[in-house]
């Protein structure tokens, strides 16, 4: 799986947000890359940074309040905080390609699906004729699975249903062959049926144009469906990083032990739920330490005063965490969880 | 039990301090800077207003035909009329005239529409539709035309010419509220309301209404600003307030015959209007993004 | 399908005059009718003035009798009938003959009229066939140019009134044809044709080619121009987007003398601006109180402010410039102490309230009435007297005055036809409250002069009974008579032959560009 | 078998479409179409259903804050559906309600106290002093503090407001509470602290819940029995292990395998349904579920299945176990 | 969508009906009788009268009522009392002259307001925002009257460089065909004219358009910037689209249906309610025939004029309505 190329490199990411109310780290210092071909989850409670991270990364973050503070984001050798204007025209929806939660509102709704996914697709081809790329519209819509697809893009968007619609994003987020496809919770805003059927479907295109994929997401179920790798945010913060099987079957940081356990699952009742105490810190207002550490039962002094860094505790592995600081402490710790 | 929860929260500072939204918008109001600007203008002409005559450099109704018309010079600072009455005392006096037009004409609408609109919204059917009617009627007016006619009906005075500007505001409350209403009505606190079995009266006092009344204090806000011009613009027309008073509307008529041969006459009761008008707007403005969370960025 | 249009303005290139002369008159207001007989306005007589002519004219800047479409009037012993020989070799402007048959034509359309439709006709001459007081017995044709006018009863002004701009001569062809629409397109006799009348904004005539005397007019083409504010009118004047504008402020007076590319015109006066006080309500049902008003006003310097000068204090319900008036008259001086004196005499040593009512719009009589009452309160101020200003719109100002609603207010009177029974009986006797008598007047004695008058004629001793009615109104008071006012106007320098009329309505024939 | 607490008979609501110049009725929208179920005392009934299947109309309608176009509600032996509406604002007292929204269900402009002394003003319980401790203690008892008492919702996190909307639907000892997608709001680790206390209470003030959730991990774990709607009709409803480990309704089926399991090692046999949720205002005829169902047959086009009970709580509506199920 | 006209004209009905009843009422409450007032301050009481008869001002006022509906019902507006000609003759040469201007200053104030508001969105927060805001707000606080005055004293006198008063160089008179003089020289060839027509228009143009491009321009900003925080707008710049196009082809087109209303309540304020600029700039429009019609108590003009101004107004509203469904696939009336 490593021997794999990471296209799209996060290092040291941050990005705040200048409010009235002061300055708020939403994404503060993460690091991740994304692999050739791989669907990789980020997963987290609500704020925690997810989609701050991923519009950073496309060079979308409302300015003002939000600014791109540290960090590189290198996507083969470039740097896409450093790029112009012009010059990340030309990565998005071309080298990198976003679809959004609301497939409701991410459209536009005055203008026809057509319109939309051709315009996506005449930005970066600029000889193609119109011809050209209304076939090639029409192509992407059969490939996402969509019926009556000459019929379709006279259509507006409203005519469609949700479901239809997160497949037309679909489409456009395809139709210039990005390697990255970034998916901001892509399936929050739909039932469960209709989830499933979407998810089928990135799942497949991934496979069949082996397009990364970034799905962001706060089901772990999803995850654990859907990825190959996931990172845990908290607070704008990575905690956890490694293969899916790996964290699902023996999560390391407090934070994600905790999350894995309060959730219900389906398939048997437990009399009572585990559940992490306290509320997410609003950002901005974690001081010193730990940022889990006021909700943490294995919080001890180190955790209040000190943030950890991001331990490597196996090769493809990592952990915010002061119990995983070294080996020692690690197995020590083992033990003692399992005990 | 206790497990549940461990007492440490993150949620807002422990202070004692109750901040309450409307102490909320107040902050957020605080920082903005063109709302205080605004908030500053207007409280400079409410003291002018309360204080007008202690400052004001002469008197008002002092007739001196010997000093007409003089340019703003280190006596008169904006010149005199063709009275030879100070002009900067007389728009002082002013400030206290069109203050009290624009607050009592606004106050007049808010509470008249009010009611209509609260009958209309909250009780909807046929009374709703007379209402709304009668409002679509008023509304097809050209304002200053009804307005006209509300006063050459009453008869030209300042009081007359507030009732008019009242009269004609009527209709943009009720709308207001009505609409406020019927969008509050459908709030989910409104559902759960009547769901703790809350009788309707009592829902509308203690729910509707006070939900209400951020859009309204702003859109009051707003229209003492027009009601202000409205009535400068019937002063203007010689159907607002009646001579010798200083409105500053019925100074800028008598000021145009001097247009040409003394146009300071004319300049400064304008400014005065303008400076008064875009205080209230400023604040107006402040105080909507204040207290409408949609506006907040 | 005017026949004699040969001027054609702008677009004809005529190759001698290289410019059309062209004047621009602005106005208050549009006209409301350009048929002279229906109009009441002014501003349609300003209009109607140059395309119509009457029999009798005039003068250049009074109202004394001059030959006009006739060129010899001659009344009988009795004063009951009037033979009239008619100027030869005038047309209408559709080419028809004006003769004896077509005055006999228009008296006998006025004459079978009604009110609302002729209404001036039915008040200078008593109302229409068959009524009672018609004062018209018969107007015939004697030949082509004599017309032979027989009365019912002698009236002193009845020349005057022909000389009216109401009883201009009109098409009889072009009236019977368009009927009520007549003023739309009127037909005259008179030195401009009518051409264009955009409604509100302007109306234009054009030079009569075939005018009788060949020498006139000296202009192209007249337009009438409507621009409601006096200070826009000023404006306009010294863009040169006008020519000549009637309505100056007095306190403009300034401006248009320190431009050199203007001149300043001053209109005869002839007219009267009045405080009237409802002599049937109390306090001013007291003499005393009355004359007391009369001595706190401080009439010259109202004139000073609000006239610019450009008036002459009133001592009497009439102007000087008509005959019959009384300059013997010493009037009341301005005098606040004898004023108090009065009050207290009459028991209101203390002062009272009262509404003082003033017009809300310019008046030729009172430029700014407002302002005026504003000087007024003042004075009254200073004898104890409290006024409280009251204004309403004009049209509820007039009925409200009539209906004798007002303690005291803002009036004026401009002459119709420069007869003093215009003033005196119009105005101050008792047949005429709830007319024009606003302040409800009535004196025996006066009404029993003013009669006689009316019949008596023979000049000098007509002049004497309104002396003598002067005289007692000046002891009773019933108005405080503030200014006989000079309208003003205002125009290019280089206008000359100007020569505004004190009727207010101008013949503008001999006008001309330097 | 004792009366339950709660029972639904034939429960209709059909929302009217107006259109043109008189707004005559051109048609209706079938939020919810004769929908029967019963609760038992003491115990928990979850509700499942996509999004606009009438779930929350079904839940409105039983404390007649929708007034039901068809069928009856009787509660605790009373007939709630013909009694008066000032007797139905009274009966409220037993019944409360908890809204998915925490933060619009609280009026912005109120303090906590507020709004939890609302309730027992409403019923003219206690005077001012009793009012003002019982805020205090069912604050404590929901896991807040009494200072919280003076500050407004919007300072609190969507946890805690959940909990406010909890407490305050208990403020008036209610027998029965309504709680329409309580969590679904929430994150994930919040949830699971609001799920847990809602069990708490309900052991320790003995309440019947009606639970309304789309989520099914979250429905399991909370309810005995649960209800499955489509498209305003009740297809399914069965105890929870029955349901789940044997769900019988072709449509229970795809959705149970339609939820993704935090468990990557967990392989599901995925029966993907084709396609989108028919309109409510024009439903397919027959079995609603017929457009999409893998394993239609003639007769789901033509008869609508009635909800019979196929072995002891379990309750199924579709032809393939019924009479028809031969075919 | 013919349906739906038809269905908005009928529910104008009981609103135009209502407002011929409002104003019937409130006309006949003024004190003053047209009749003193038409034949002016010096007429003869038996004057007074007659016309008073034959205005048929003598009859009961529901009869007046009936008489004047009855004529509405023909299509007939009534006559001037004062001038005696058909008000549906008279009023077109005034509404032309009104709408000449109103069109003049709403398309200023459309295009510059419009796109202040864009640009002040766009670039939110800039010196441009801030400028163009602050003179927004100026502008909405502008006495009208005041404006007028002060750019006739400038331009006109200080400066000289334009025109104060009327419609046209009235010695170079414009020969009117549609009485909207742009219209009429542009037919006739005479841009000479032109020159000057338009000349006229500036100044009071420009006093009109302050206040609805102050308005207009707020009005964009903030709903510009409501959109520009929208997902479908990220998604275009998303897709690699340039700002530009972002702006004016994605957000614009969503941002201005509720611009649009308020074009719409502009253009009607301006028809209806210029009086003040329309007395000021000698401008012989409907607001001042209107409102002189009120000092003249000149009933039918007064009555007629304002039904024929609200059924222009209306009809605007009409018109944006009609627009909207245009512009926006999701609203259908039928
Ligand atoms: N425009 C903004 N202005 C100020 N703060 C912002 C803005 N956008 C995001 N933030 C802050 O950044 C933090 C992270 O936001 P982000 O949208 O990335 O969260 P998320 O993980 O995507 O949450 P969710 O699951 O709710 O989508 C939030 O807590 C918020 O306070
Ligand atoms: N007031 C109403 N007028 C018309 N239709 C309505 C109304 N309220 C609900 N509906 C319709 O009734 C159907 C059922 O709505 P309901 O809110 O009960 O669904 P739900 O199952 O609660 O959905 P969700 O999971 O989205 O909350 C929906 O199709 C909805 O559009
Ligand atoms: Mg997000
Ligand atoms: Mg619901």
């Amino acid at each position: 799986m490593s021997e794999r190329k990471a296209i799209l490199q996060v290092k040291g990411l941050q990005t705040s947000f200048f409010t009235d109310d002061g300055v708020i780290p939403a994404v503060d210092n993460i690091d991740f890359s994304v692999h050739e071909g791989e669907v990789l989850g980020i997963v987290g409670e609500s704020g925690c940074g997810k989609s701050v991270t991923s519009l950073s990364i496309m060079g979308l973050v409302p300015s003002p309040p939000g600014k791109i503070t540290g960090g590189e984001i290198l996507f083969g050798d470039r740097d896409l905080t450093k790029l112009s204007d012009k010059e990340m025209r030309k990565v998005r929806g071309n080298d990198v390609a976003m679809i959004f939660q609301e497939p409701m509102t991410s459209l536009n709704p005055l203008f026809t699906i057509g319109n939309q996914l051709m315009e996506a697709i005449l930005i970066h081809k600029k000889d193609w004729s119109k011809k050209q790329a209304k076939n090639r519209a029409i192509e992407m819509l059969d490939l996402v699975g969509l019926p009556r697809t000459e019929e379709l893009m006279k259509d507006y968007p409203h005519q469609l249903s949700g479901g239809m619609r997160q497949r037309v994003m679909i489409a456009m987020a395809l139709v210039c062959d990005p390697k990255v496809l970034i998916a901001d919770e892509p399936t929050t805003a739909l039932d469960v049926t209709i989830q499933a059927q979407i998810l089928a479907l990135m799942k497949d295109l991934n496979e069949r144009l082996n397009t990364a994929v970034l799905l962001i997401t706060h089901d772990l179920g999803v995850v654990a469906e859907t990825c190959e790798r996931v990172v845990v945010m908290y607070a704008g913060q990575i905690v956890e990083e490694g293969p899916v099987p790996i964290i699902f079957k023996d999560p390391q940081h407090p934070y994600t032990k905790g999350l894995l356990q309060s959730v219900p699952d389906m398939r048997f009742k437990k009399q009572r739920l585990y559940s992490i105490p306290g509320n997410v810190p609003k950002p901005g207002s974690i001081s010193t330490g730990c940022r889990f550490a006021a909700r943490c039962e294995f919080a001890f002094d180190k955790c209040l005063t000190e943030n950890p860094d991001l331990y490597q505790t196996s090769s493809v592995h990592k952990t915010r965490c002061f119990l995983y600081q070294d080996q020692e402490v690690l197995t020590h710790d083992r033990t003692l969880i399992e005990s | 039990m206790a497990k549940m929860e461990p007492k440490s929260t993150n949620v807002a500072p422990q202070s004692d301090k109750v901040a309450g939204p409307w102490y909320e918008a107040w902050r957020s109001f605080k920082k903005s800077k063109v709302a205080v600007v605004g908030a500053g203008i207007v409280l400079f002409f409410i003291i002018v207003a309360l204080i007008g005559p202690l400052i004001a450099p002469q008197g008002i109704n002092e007739q001196a035909l010997g000093n007409r018309l003089l340019k703003p010079s280190g006596q008169f600072w904006l010149g005199t009329d063709d009275f030879g009455r100070d002009i900067l005392s007389r728009i002082i006096h002013g400030a206290r005239i069109s203050l009290w037009v624009g607050f009592f004409s606004v106050i007049g609408s808010v509470v008249v529409g009010s009611i209509l609109g609260i009958v209309a919204g909250y009780y909807g059917k046929w009374i709703d539709t007379i209402i709304s009617r009668v409002f679509d009627i008023m509304l097809a007016f050209p304002s200053i035309l009804l307005a006209i006619a509300v006063v050459s009906v009453l008869g030209p005075s300042l009081q007359n010419a507030l009732i008019a500007i009242a009269i004609i505001n009527v209709p943009n409350f009720g709308r207001l509220i009505r609409s406020k209403v019927l969008s509050i009505k459908e709030e989910e606190y409104i559902t759960s309301a009547k769901a703790i079995g809350m009788q309707d009266i009592r829902i509308l006092f203690s729910h509707i209404l006070p939900n209400s009344m951020a859009p309204v204090i702003v859109q009051g806000t707003l229209a003492i600003a027009t009601a202000i011009i409205e009535a400068a613009a019937l002063g203007f027309l010689g159907l607002g307030a009646q001579a010798p008073t200083p409105e500053w509307g019925k100074m800028l008529a008598d000021a145009r015959v001097n247009f040409i041969n003394a146009p300071w006459t004319m300049f400064f009761p304008g400014l005065a209007i303008m400076l008064t008008v875009l205080g209230f707007n400023l604040m107006g403005d402040g105080m909507r993004d204040a207290l409408d969370p949609r506006m907040k960025s | 399908a005017c026949t004699s249009d040969s001027s054609d303005g702008d677009k004809g290139d005529d190759g001698e005059s290289s410019e059309p002369k062209i004047l621009v008159f602005g106005r208050g207001g549009d006209s409301v009718s350009l048929d002279p007989a229906r109009a009441t306005d002014g501003e349609s007589f300003k209009v109607t003035q140059n395309i119509f002519e009457t029999l009798l004219n005039f003068g250049e800047q009074d109202t004394t009798i001059n030959e006009g479409l006739a060129t010899k009037w001659e009344p009988s012993e009795d004063g009951l009938t009037y033979t009239f020989t008619l100027r030869e070799g005038v047309k209408f402007h559709d080419g028809t003959d004006f003769n004896a048959e077509a005055v006999v034509k228009n008296f006998e359309r006025w004459a079978n009229g009604t009110e609302d439709q002729f209404p001036y006709y039915a008040s200078m001459f008593g109302g229409f066939k068959g009524d009672e007081g018609h004062v018209i017995e018969s107007v015939t044709a004697e030949g082509d140019t004599t017309v032979v006018f027989t009365l019912k009863r002698p009236q002193s002004p009845f020349l005057k009134n022909i000389a009216m701009s109401p009883f201009a001569i009109a098409s009889p062809t072009a009236f019977e044809a368009s009927g009520d629409k007549f003023g739309d397109n009127p037909v005259g006799t008179g030195p401009f044709t009518f051409a264009e009348w955009k409604k509100n904004d302007s109306i234009t005539i054009d030079k009569n080619a075939d005018y009788w005397d060949k020498d006139l007019p000296k202009l192209d083409k007249v337009i009438f121009r409507a621009i409601p504010d006096n200070s826009a009118r000023l404006n306009a004047l010294s863009t040169n987007e006008i020519d000549l504008a009637d309505g100056i402020n007095p306190t403009d007076t300034k401006t248009v003398t320190d431009n050199a590319k203007l001149q300043l015109f001053e209109r005869p006066s002839m007219n009267v601006g009045y405080l009237g006080l409802t002599n049937t309500r109390p306090p001013f049902d007291d003499v005393k109180v009355r004359q007391a008003m009369n001595h706190a006003i401080d009439k010259q310097s109202i004139i000073d402010a609000f006239f610019n000068g450009g008036a002459e204090v009133a001592k009497n319900p009439m102007p000087p410039s008509i005959s019959g008036y009384n300059d013997d008259i010493a009037g009341y001086e301005y005098d606040p102490e004898k004023a108090k004196a009065l009050l207290k005499e009459a028991g209101l040593e203390d002062g009272f309230e009262m509404e003082l009512w003033a017009m809300p719009v310019p008046r030729p009589y009172m430029p700014d009435g407002t302002k005026v009452a504003e000087v007024i309160q003042k004075n009254l101020a200073d004898i104890g007297i409290k006024a409280k200003i009251v204004s309403y719109e004009w049209a509820t100002y007039l009925e409200k005055t009539k209906n004798g609603e007002a303690d005291a207010f803002m009036l004026g009177w401009t002459g119709d036809n420069g007869d003093a029974d215009n003033f005196l009986y119009t105005l101050l006797d008792k047949d005429n409250i709830g007319s024009n008598n606003y302040a409800y007047y009535s004196n025996d004695e006066v009404h029993d002069i003013l009669i006689n008058a009316q019949s008596e004629v023979d000049e000098d001793k007509r002049n004497e009974l309104y002396a003598q009615a002067q005289e007692i109104i000046f002891e009773e008071a019933p108005w405080v008579p503030l200014a006989h006012s000079t309208p003003l106007l205002a125009g290019n320098a280089d206008l000359v032959n100007f020569t505004p009329h004190p009727t207010g309505s101008d013949r503008l024939n001999k006008v001309d560009f330097k | 078998m004792t009366e339950p607490l709660l029972r639904v008979e034939g429960l209709k609501k059909y929302f009217p479409i107006r259109k043109g110049l008189l707004s005559r009725v051109s048609g209706h929208v079938k939020a919810v179409d004769d929908v029967s179920f019963y609760v038992n005392k003491g115990e928990t009934l979850g509700i499942v259903g996509e999004s606009g299947c009438g779930k929350s109309t079904t839940g409105r309608m039983l404390m007649r804050l929708l007034e039901p176009t068809e069928g009856k509600v009787f509660f605790d032996g009373k007939e709630l559906t013909s009694i008066s509406n000032d007797d139905m604002r009274k009966a409220r007292r037993e019944i409360q309600m908890v809204f998915q929204d925490p933060y619009a269900s609280l009026n912005p402009r109120h303090t906590i106290e507020k709004i939890l002394e609302e309730p027992l003003i409403v019923h003219g319980i206690g005077d001012s002093k009793e009012r003002k401790k019982k805020v205090r203690d069912f604050l404590e008892i929901v896991g807040l503090s009494s200072y919280h008492a003076k500050r407004y919702p919007h300072q609190f996190s969507g946890g805690q407001r959940q909990r406010i909307g909890i407490a305050r639907a208990l403020m008036t000892n209610p027998k029965l509470i309504i709680a329409d997608e309580p969590v679904s709001a929430l994150d994930v680790s919040i949830q699971a602290q609001v799920l847990n206390l809602m069990q708490d209470l309900q052991k320790e003030l003995n309440l019947t819940y009606i639970f309304i959730a789309h989520d099914l991990g979250v429905v399991r774990h909370i309810s005995d029995r649960v209800g499955v709607m489509y498209l305003g009709k009740m297809v399914e409803v069965a105890v929870s292990e029955k349901l789940y480990d044997k769900p019988l309704h072709p449509y229970t089926q795809a959705l149970l395998s339609a939820v993704p399991v935090p468990d990557p090692n967990f392989v599901r046999e995925q029966i993907l349904i084709k396609g989108d949720i028919p309109s409510p205002s024009n439903p397919p005829s027959g079995c609603t579920f017929h457009t999409r169902c893998p394993f239609k047959m003639d007769v789901c086009t033509k008869i609508v299945p009635k909800l019979e009970e196929l072995e002891t709580g379990h309750s199924v509506a579709c032809h393939l176990y019924g009479e028809h199920a031969q075919q | 969508m013919l349906h739906y006209i038809g269905r908005r004209l009928l529910q104008l009905i009981p609103v135009l009906l209502g407002m011929t009843f409002v104003v019937f009422m409130i006309i006949r409450a003024i004190p003053g009788d047209p009749a003193q007032v038409i034949l002016g301050q010096q007429a003869s009481e038996s004057a007074i009268l007659a016309l008073r008869a034959k205005l048929g001002l003598d009859n009961p006022w529901y009869i007046q009522y009936f008489d004047y509906l009855k004529g509405l019902l023909t299509g007939d507006l009534g006559e001037s009392m004062r001038t005696m000609n058909p008000v549906t003759d008279e009023i077109w040469t005034y509404l032309a002259a009104t709408f000449e201007l109103s069109l003049f200053a709403i398309v200023v104030a459309v295009i510059v307001g419009v796109n202040a508001g864009i640009i002040s969105a766009w670039f939110q927060n800039s010196w441009f925002d801030y400028t163009a805001m602050i003179l927004a707000l100026v502008g909405v606080s502008m006495p009208i009257f005041w404006l007028g005055l002060m750019l006739q004293y400038i331009f006109g006198i200080e400066l000289g460089i334009l025109p104060t008063t009327g419609r046209e160089e009235v010695r170079n008179p414009v020969e009117s065909m549609t009485n909207i003089y742009v219209l009429d020289t542009i037919m006739q060839g005479r841009f000479d004219q032109l020159g000057t027509v338009l000349k006229h228009l500036v100044l009071p143009g420009i006093a009109l358009a302050t206040i609805p491009m102050a308005i207009i321009a707020r009005m964009t900003r903030s709903s510009m910037l409501e959109v520009m925080r929208s997902d479908y707008v990220r998604t275009a710049r998303a897709k690699g689209q340039k700002m530009f196009w972002v702006v004016y082809k994605h957000a614009l087109k969503n941002a201005i249906i509720p611009v649009l209303t308020i074009i719409g309540l502009q253009m009607g304020m301006l028809l209806g309610g210029a009086i003040l600029t329309e007395t000021i700039f000698g401008w012989p429009g409907v607001g001042r025939y209107i409102y002189e019609a009120i000092n003249f108590r000149d009933y039918p003009v007064i009555q007629s004029g304002i039904l024929v101004v609200a059924f222009i107004f209306v009809m605007i509203n009409l018109v944006i309505d009609v627009l909207y469904s245009l512009i926006d696939p999701r609203i259908k009336y039928d």
